[in-house]
């Protein structure tokens, strides 16, 4: 019985109908075999558009649709419910993409029409060798996974466990809380970042729904949407947390000094430590590379002063298997290496210093004791302020970092306060973007400020003049003025751009999900759904997916918290049907398939001598399909009759 | 085992009139430590800055003519300049990505029965000498440790900008390396990168002047005693204009300036004459009398 | 520009992997990056999916050449299908060599799902390419002109 | 910085008396003549043409850089000039007939 195919050309407004002659591809269709009618419409995703396939199915019996318009992976669904409810298999439909990859392409109408009538051609020639398939539901897990534990993650995981679902938040440093718990103030309120942030931080430690495992990190991800199996390696921190009551006495009695990394290495720390006092878990965890008893063998003085006998030498690094229906990413970001532009000194001059190390000098529990201090111990009386150092570089990370003229500013607000020196900040363009920033940026000049316009071009302790001598000199063209500045300072803060993490290609690689060309992690789409990626189930939020600043950040984690919840309320998921089979007759047990693929979806039957695809574990990429020998694997929707029809009509 | 190694050479206009004894320390070190060095046949300009600086396209065409005779001999291309360095190394870079440019170029060469496919690679000296040959075997090769003389390495402003790949661009650091491996001391120096001057002798002196000063009260101020060149234009500026400067400042300069491959020429055993350095404006056989020896 | 020798226009079967190549591509077009259209995409889920024989039927059909694009190495959405496709790859090209037809028709490429600008880049210079080698012809179908 | 400079020249906007036009066009003229920069040749004709007075006080330089041998007067021309120029010729040909019409990319300089 020959196939009924109705074929459906869009205009999409004049997005296809400018470089494609619609009617002429319309014109060319129902020329082609088998198909019963083809038309074109202004807008064929719009209700009415719909309607007229679920017509044509009803009144002339079409038992095949094709619809040209824009990418499947932008209204696929949209159609494929459309013709489900007009009583046609889903699958008995097929899309032709000729607005991304064909009338945006080309201004020449005579070869964009060309192209649109190979790719409906194919189409056509396609959908004929279409199957019904049935999709599959599968229940979804209730539980969350959330990476990271930063701002992002915290109010995510708040979000969820206040719902009243599981959630597991995986952090690697000993403690929550991120980027955030090492400033001093927040712009542009100037409200204290310990004092807004750690509230959040205790409830996330005592949600009776948050499962908090610090000081671990994800080594593994499997699974499909709804159900998924995530692998969590648990460092040992050589205490026992249960046992431990957070006292201190530990880290005060350890005899090893080290830098601390929440300090930026300006502060120490102990062996055992706690990063900062109000860390969530109130735990401290041994450094075993510095720990006296780790390296030398000797000492063990914590364990003797441990009231609980928490201390535990022998622990080791454990793996947990957690089952979860959706997981959150929310690793958040690295800070540029401000050494690697070498004309600003970074490490090579004193007081040369970064703007995350400002803020733990500003800080009230920092080094300092929220002094700002110089190498010498004396108070700056000039400070300047390097704005886009690493970002808008093609150097190093062209785009912009985008929180860094707000928190310079804050920068120049605070160095202002506590020393009283005069602040320059060297700027290619402000960024005062958000709510309340431009009045911020306002306030800021009438505290005179002075901001320069021009990038600085080095720092440099080499002096022209007596008045430079033993100061730093910045160097930079005055844009506005149209001259080269020399303005000798006591401190250089480099305002250091965000950076996508070290890990990233591991946790991409990890969770099956990519990346944008400057390395963060690639959303669904950028505007309508910045949140998602193109794993279903798999969210990403705040600054791992580009910089972010705070109120984004926690914009995003509460975003993403919705999208999970949505996700795991439905109950059940459906699964696309597009998993490999075996023709068992034509299969000869050569097992090649069994070790290609990924999934371990593929067993051997011994009685029956042949290998079988298990459809659960099946993702559907065909790996198996093109190496079988015996060309006994299929893949649905992805036949080698399918994918030849359309080679054939495309070379005709 | 000995290294060796061959490159087609690309002396540079400069080398055949005020820095000849560049080129001849230069062949004399390679030589030494088995860079075979054979003279780019009939080269001509690169069509370096004050060419490519009206004559775009043309200066291109130039450093393509060098590009396509040195691919005939399917060798890479060893430069000292690091002007020719920047010069020809763009015109390569550019090109690569522009495919009209490359067909531009690719017809206008065709006119003389060359052709230009894109596989020679331009190299400086000092980067395949770090890199190629490497401190094993320079330290090897050393007879006549220079044994703590401060030098100031001076690699002027493109070396490495904006190619330089191979090193820091804006704080390179491979001259000080080989400076080491020869014994010496290389001082520090932050003005390593900055402008000599030099092309605005003609048209700006006294801005000129200011620069080629800076550098010396740099150099001086941290204990140099002489200054590491790689660029033929730095050296003839800073070895000519020492007495300007110090009639215009008032200063006493007396800085002598080897090129680099006269200190590894030196470092290797080679006398004063062999190395070219009895030509030089600043006597440099006091500083050297006083550090290395049986000079 | 048209290389003005040749006016012959290639006709180019592509199969893009669901996840970065044909996303790649559908990012060109949204940026609207204007590229030849000789490359006529076919959607697989995976590059590892193209089985030679289609590339080879592809070729025996009428296509002047065949262009694979897949996510970089280490990006697989499936862990590691185009590190299969690179191996598959390798036979493919000596399959070519005894079938007398230039390697340079048939390439493999990784598109990352952000990399609009280096999937039109690809297609411009594949393009180019087979003006430059002319038409493949393998089935004796088409008529040579010129 | 050069496309300033380029356009400078395009438009004739040049300063009355700058040194660095003549320098530019006299470095140009010379490549083309000769296919190398001959540089005391050059720097001589640029100061001739702008500053004549500058020569003599450049004796005394000319003078110790001549004593040492390093002051060749004469150009070097290369053998392959003819070739150099006919590859120049047929850019300029190409440029007027269109056919590689429009500025080269990618110099932002």
């Amino acid at each position: 019985m020959a196939e009924k195919i109705g074929v459906y050309v869009c205009h999409c407004g004049t997005n296809i109908a400018q470089t494609v002659d619609c009617k002429s591809v319309v014109d060319y269709a129902s020329g082609l075999p088998n198909v019963t009618v083809a038309r074109e419409y202004q807008y064929m995703c719009s209700d009415p558009g719909q309607e007229l396939i679920k017509k044509d199915i009803k009144e002339l019996g079409l038992t095949r649709v094709v619809v040209a318009s824009c990418s499947p992976l932008m209204h696929e669904p949209t159609f494929r419910r459309a013709v489900e409810e007009a009583g046609l298999n889903q699958f008995l439909f097929q899309m032709a993409n000729i607005r991304e990859q064909c009338s945006w392409i080309t201004e020449n109408k005579e070869m964009a029409t060309e192209r649109a009538k190979s790719i409906v051609g194919a189409a056509v020639k396609r959908v004929e060798f279409q199957e019904p398939l049935d999709v599959k539901k599968v229940p979804v897990n209730p539980n969350v996974l959330i990476v990271g534990g930063g701002i992002t993650g915290i109010e995510a995981a708040l979000q969820i466990a206040d719902s009243g679902k599981k959630v597991y938040l995986v952090e690697k440093e000993p403690t929550i809380g991120g980027y955030m718990a090492q400033f001093d103030k927040t712009f542009p309120t100037l409200d204290c970042a310990a004092c807004i942030l750690t509230p959040k931080m205790v409830s996330v430690g005592q949600h009776p729904n948050i499962e908090l495992l610090s000081y671990s990190d994800v080594t593994g991800f499997s699974g499909y949407v709804g159900n998924f199996t995530a692998r969590i390696r648990r460092r040992a921190k050589y205490v026992e947390e249960e046992k431990c009551s957070g006292c201190g006495l530990c880290t005060e009695k350890c005899p090893v000094s080290v830098p601390s990394e929440f300090d930026c290495g300006l502060g120490k720390r102990k062996a055992i430590y706690r990063p900062f006092p109000q860390a969530v878990p109130n735990v401290p965890v041994i450094d075993r590379d510095r720990c006296l008893y780790f390296t030398k063998g000797v000492c063990k003085v914590c364990q003797k002063f441990c009231p609980r006998g928490a201390i535990n030498f022998e622990q080791k690094e454990t793996y947990a298997d957690l089952q979860v229906g959706a997981a959150i990413l929310a690793t958040g970001f690295d800070l540029f290496d401000a050494s690697k532009v070498k004309q600003y000194g970074y490490g090579r001059l004193p007081n040369v210093i970064t703007s995350l190390e400002f803020e733990r000098f500003s800080h009230a529990s920092g080094p300092t004791g929220g002094k700002i201090l110089l190498k010498n111990g004396q108070m700056p009386s000039n400070i300047a302020i390097l704005h886009c150092i690493g970002s808008r570089d093609t150097n190093f990370n062209e785009y912009c970092s985008r929180v860094c003229c707000m928190y310079s500013m804050k920068i120049a607000h605070l160095a202002h306060e506590k020393t009283g020196a005069r602040v320059y900040e060297f700027y290619i363009d402000l960024r005062a973007f958000g709510k309340g920033y431009e009045e911020f940026y306002k306030r800021i000049l009438e505290e005179e400020t002075i901001f320069i316009r021009g990038k600085a071009a080095e720092v440099t302790d080499v002096a022209q003049t007596s008045a430079e001598r033993g100061k730093l000199i910045v160097v930079a063209e005055d844009t506005l003025l149209g001259i080269v500045r020399r303005i000798p300072v006591d401190m250089v803060v480099l305002s250091v751009g965000l950076e996508p993490r070290k890990d990233t290609t591991e946790i991409a690689r990890i969770f099956s999900i990519s990346r944008s060309q400057d390395g963060f992690f690639l959303e669904r789409h950028p505007k309508l759904a910045p949140v998602s990626t193109a794993s279903d189930g798999i969210f990403i939020a705040g600054a791992c997916q580009g910089p972010k600043d705070i109120p984004d950040s926690v914009a995003q984690g509460a975003a993403a918290a919705a999208n999970a919840l949505s996700l795991i309320d439905r109950k059940e998921v459906t699964l696309e049907p597009t998993v490999a089979f075996i023709d068992e007759k034509s299969c000869s047990g050569c097992k090649i398939c069994i070790g290609l693929c990924p999934y371990n979806a593929i067993s051997f039957d011994e009685s029956k001598e042949v290998s079988v695809v298990n459809d659960a574990l099946c993702k559907g990429c065909g790996t198996c399909v093109a190496a079988c020998p015996s060309g006994a694997i299929g893949q649905r929707n992805f036949t080698d009759d399918q994918l030849l029809a359309e080679v054939e009509a495309i070379c005709a | 085992m000995e290294t060796h190694m061959e490159f087609s050479y690309y002396p540079g206009c400069s080398l055949e009139g005020m820095n000849k004894a560049y080129d001849k320390s230069a062949r004399l070190v390679s030589k030494t430590l088995g860079i075979d060095l054979t003279e780019l046949n009939d080269w001509n300009c690169c069509g370096a800055s004050a060419y490519m600086s009206i004559q775009e396209l043309r200066a291109h065409l130039l450093s393509a003519r060098n590009l396509a005779i040195a691919e005939r001999e399917k060798k890479d291309l060893v430069v000292v300049c690091p002007a020719c360095l920047t010069t020809l190394t763009k015109s390569n870079h550019y090109m690569g990505e522009d495919l009209k440019l490359r067909r531009t170029i690719a017809s206008a060469l065709k006119a003389a029965n060359l052709q230009y496919l894109g596989t020679v690679k331009v190299r400086h000296l000092l980067e395949v000498v770090v890199n190629e040959i490497g401190e094993q075997e320079i330290k090897t090769k050393v007879t006549r440790p220079l044994t703590s003389l401060k030098v100031a390495p001076y690699y002027g402003c493109q070396f490495t900008r904006p190619f330089g790949e191979f090193d820091d661009k804006e704080f390179p650091v491979m001259l000080d390396t080989l400076l080491k491996w020869l014994g010496a001391e290389p001082v520090n120096f932050p003005l390593k990168a900055k402008c000599c001057g030099g092309m605005l002798m003609t048209t700006n002196e006294p801005v000129g002047l200011g620069l080629v000063r800076s550098l010396l009260d740099c150099a001086t101020q941290n204990g140099a005693e002489c200054i590491a060149t790689i660029c033929p234009l730095c050296h003839i500026t800073l070895e000519a204009y020492q007495g300007n400067v110090n009639k215009k400042f008032a200063t006493s300069f007396e800085v002598p300036t080897l090129y680099f491959t006269q200190l590894m020429g030196l470092a290797f055993g080679f006398s004063r004459k062999e190395l070219g350095i009895n030509e030089e404006l600043i006597s440099s056989k006091a500083v050297l009398a006083r550090r290395v020896e049986a000079v | 520009m048209i290389d003005l020798k040749s006016d012959f226009e290639p006709k180019i079967v592509g199969f893009l992997c669901r996840w970065c190549a044909y996303t790649g591509a559908d990012l060109a077009g949204t940026s609207r990056i204007k590229y030849p259209p000789n490359v006529t995409p076919i959607r697989v889920m995976c590059s590892g999916r193209v089985d030679p024989v289609l590339v080879m039927k592809a070729l025996a059909s009428g296509a002047d050449g065949v262009l694979i694009a897949g996510c970089h190495p280490g990006d697989c959405h499936y862990t590691n299908g185009n590190v299969k496709t690179i191996r598959r790859f390798r036979v493919l090209q000596k399959m070519l060599d005894q079938f007398g037809i230039e390697r340079d028709r048939v390439r493999l490429e990784w598109v990352s799902a952000s990399e609009g600008e280096k999937y039109a880049r690809v297609v411009e210079s594949m393009t180019e390419n087979l003006r430059t080698l002319g038409p493949l012809n393998w089935n004796g179908k088409k008529e040579v002109s010129s | 910085m050069y496309e300033l400079k380029r356009l400078g020249v395009e438009f004739g906007l040049v300063q009355e008396g700058a040194v660095a036009p003549v320098l530019s066009k006299t470095f140009v003229d010379m490549v083309d003549k000769y296919g190398r920069v001959p540089e005391i040749p050059l720097m001589m004709t640029v100061l001739l043409k702008t500053n004549p007075l500058r020569i003599l006080k450049m004796i005394p330089h000319g003078l110790k850089l001549f004593l040492r041998g390093r002051m060749p007067f004469l150009p070097h021309r290369i053998s392959g000039i003819s070739e150099l120029q006919k590859c120049s010729g047929a850019m300029t040909d190409a440029l007027v007939s269109g056919v590689h019409a429009g500025p080269v990319t990618g110099e932002e300089t």
